[in-house]
């Protein structure tokens, strides 16, 4: 594979590392989950990118296997983002904060059941 | 090289004009409606020539007609989410209200207010 | 779907701009993940955001992946982006600012080697992957070779519901499964339209509506039918459909109801049901299990994946056990 | 003739988007962002529209289809939050 290799994959390839690492490093450094969760989809962009960009990567047929696999990582991702944000609505109301901070919060939604 | 494809690429080059000259527009007109307005206009003339030059050299009725769909529906997209933007600003106080202004008067004094007068200003 | 090269005489200089196209890209691409993650304004995060789903949406067409450029258009430009503002808006409506915290940012120091280091790992990956001696027999060739077995000639769609038809039958209880999950903790939420100005009195959003809406149906079947041969299928025709109810949702036309409609459970659970049933008739015929017997049966648990996959995702954007008409 | 002309109008659009990210990133206002997101909006279905023609996948102006049919969601989402932003009406 690595004769074949074309510049504009190689472009690519370095995309999906950089929107990665930048997901990765905004994930390490926000605190508020409505960031975080941007940042983890973020993540997953870049590996959806580097998984095509290996299959495709080579003159030839586009490889079909990464694209189907990609295109239920899509669904599921936007259905997984769903999930989260109906938990963030919940902590929201429970906690009555967007940030998880574990001490403080926890009291929160100890003080929320005890009322 | 023959006279439609010669057309073809007028429309393409035209309708990237257009698209250019919205983007100018964008950056230096100097606030939310007069934005808009460069933006809807310009851009949907652009995309109609775009549409309009690969139409040109196609064979199958089917595939200019998809394009003429794809264009109406911009049209349409562009004018909600046009009204819509429009809307909210106005109703966030971004816009004076004109009934003060003398009716015929040169732009630059009826725009309406820019974030530099009282948008920004009773934020502080 | 096999990429077809141009093949002309001035190759050279297009293939260049061609080049020129996917650098503009790759750079719009990282700036605006950058900004994503550095923006102050959460507002101008999410919206970073979007615009990212969109040349994301361009950079599958340079890739010759029209299956993910067609569902990263209906989800990327429809759907996340909608339902990250409608959060906010949520958020915002319970009076709480969704702003920044007041934690100090980690110092310097710390992140840039995250960052770096991030990076240098997927880059070491990537350029491992790219190293390695390109074995014959991948999956994807095998695919290409027995693709006249399955019947479509859609290779994403032959592999998704052809050779990995595991894969998607499980893809559709994770969707499930999530939408179960929000429904576990949204069960508390108040019931009813969404927070935000009532739009009965806008007069274009008919107008938007009237039009938007059949033809998001009308798209979705046709992203059906075109799924066998062309590139489509369930998974992006059900995305259109989903993004047509989230307008319905966020024009207030459908509001959230407390329970769910017998309708909706027998919605939900179709594609699961039927990709099942299918796959289990198959084998007490003597064949392996979800090998589907023919393009009938794809089209049939197609049909059936569609339409729980819009349910599903229409309702997981709710944050609602069900909907109802506004009254 | 066209194999030039089409991927220089799509380059030509692309750079154009790109400086059209200026307007995202400096705002100032909410509405500011968002109407530069509707440019993105319009200059990526021209975009997809051109690359079908030239990389000769007649799907990807399914692509178009989808974002011009969708583009309006975002608007609508948009114009349903509440102003507090800026200042009180």
């Amino acid at each position: 594979m690595n004769d074949a290799l074309n510049p504009s994959a190689l472009i690519y390839l370095l995309t999906a590392a950089a929107v990665f690492g930048i997901g990765l490093h905004g994930l390490l450094q926000s605190r508020q989950i409505l960031r975080q969760l941007l940042t983890i989809n973020l993540m997953g962009s870049g590996i959806f990118l580097l998984l095509i960009t290996l299959g495709g990567g080579s003159d030839g047929p586009p490889d079909p296997v990464p694209q189907a696999m990609v295109l239920t990582g899509i669904v599921i991702a936007v259905s997984a983002t769903g999930f989260a944000l109906a938990l963030l609505l919940r902590w929201h109301e429970l906690s009555d904060s967007t940030e998880l901070d574990a001490v403080a919060d926890a009291d929160a939604v100890q003080d929320a059941h005890d009322e | 090289m023959n006279p439609q494809e010669v057309i073809a690429s007028l429309l393409l080059l035209s309708g990237c004009l257009f698209f250019i000259a919205g983007t100018i527009g964008l950056l230096r007109f100097p606030d939310v409606f007069s934005r808009l307005h460069a933006l809807t206009k310009a851009d949907n003339l652009g995309l109609f020539l775009i549409c309009a030059g690969p139409a040109m050299r196609r064979e199958p009725l089917c595939s200019a007609g998809l394009l003429l769909i794809v264009w109406m529906l911009g049209l349409l997209a562009a004018t909600v989410s046009c009204h819509l933007i429009a809307r909210r600003a106005v109703r966030s106080g971004q816009m004076e209200p004109r009934a003060s202004e003398p009716p015929a008067c040169v732009p630059r004094t009826c725009v309406p207010r820019t974030c530099a007068s009282r948008t920004c200003a009773s934020r502080t | 779907m096999r990429a077809p090269d141009m093949r002309v005489p001035d190759m050279r200089v297009p293939d260049m701009i061609g080049l020129g196209i996917d650098a503009v890209l790759a750079l719009a691409i990282v700036w605006l993940a950058l900004q994503t993650v550095r923006s102050r304004d959460l507002f101008k995060a999410m919206l970073m955001f979007v615009v990212f789903g969109l040349l994301m949406s361009l950079a599958w067409a340079r890739l010759h992946a029209p299956d993910l450029a067609l569902a990263e258009a209906a989800i990327g430009a429809g759907i996340t982006g909608a339902l990250l503002l409608v959060t906010w808006r949520r958020l915002q409506a319970d009076g709480h600012e969704p702003a920044d915290s007041e934690h100090p940012p980690l110092p310097l120091w710390l992140r840039l080697p995250t960052a770096g280091g991030a990076s240098m790992l997927v880059a070491s990956i990537g350029w491992v992957a790219l190293e390695l001696p390109a074995t014959p027999g991948t999956a994807g060739e095998l695919a290409w070779q027995r693709i006249d077995d399955i019947g479509v000639s859609n290779p994403v769609t032959a592999v998704l519901l052809g050779f990995r038809a595991y894969d998607t039958l499980l893809e559709m209880a994770v969707v499930l499964a999530a939408w179960l999950g929000a429904r576990a903790v949204a069960i508390e939420l108040r019931p009813g339209a969404l927070p935000g100005p009532a739009y009965a009195e806008v007069p274009l959003v008919g107008a938007l509506l009237s039009l938007v809406v059949p033809i998001s149906i009308l798209v979705a079947v046709y992203l059906l039918q075109a799924g066998g041969n062309a590139p489509g299928g369930a998974f992006q025709g059900g995305a259109v459909l989903a993004a047509g109810g989230v307008l319905l949702c966020l024009t207030g036309r459908l509001e959230a109801a407390a329970q769910t409609s017998g309708l909706e459970r027998v919605l939900l659970v179709l594609g699961l049901v039927v990709f099942s049933l299918a796959g289990l008739l198959v084998m007490a015929s003597g064949g392996a299990m979800l090998a589907l017997p023919g393009l009938w049966a794809i089209y049939l648990v197609e049909t059936a994946l569609l339409l729980s996959i819009a349910i599903t995702l229409v309702l997981l954007f709710a944050a609602a056990p069900g909907l109802r008409r506004a009254s | 003739m066209m194999s030039l002309i089409l991927p220089t109008t799509a380059l030509l659009l692309l750079l154009n988007l790109a400086v059209g990210l200026i307007r995202v990133s400096r705002g100032p206002t909410p509405a500011d962002r968002m109407l530069a997101a509707l440019l993105f909006g319009t200059t990526t279905v021209a975009v997809l529209l051109l690359l079908a023609e030239w990389m000769a996948l007649p799907a990807l102006r399914d692509v178009a289809l989808l974002f011009v049919m969708l583009a309006a969601i975002i608007s609508v989402a948009f114009a349903g939050m509440p102003t507090t932003d800026e200042e009180e009406p």
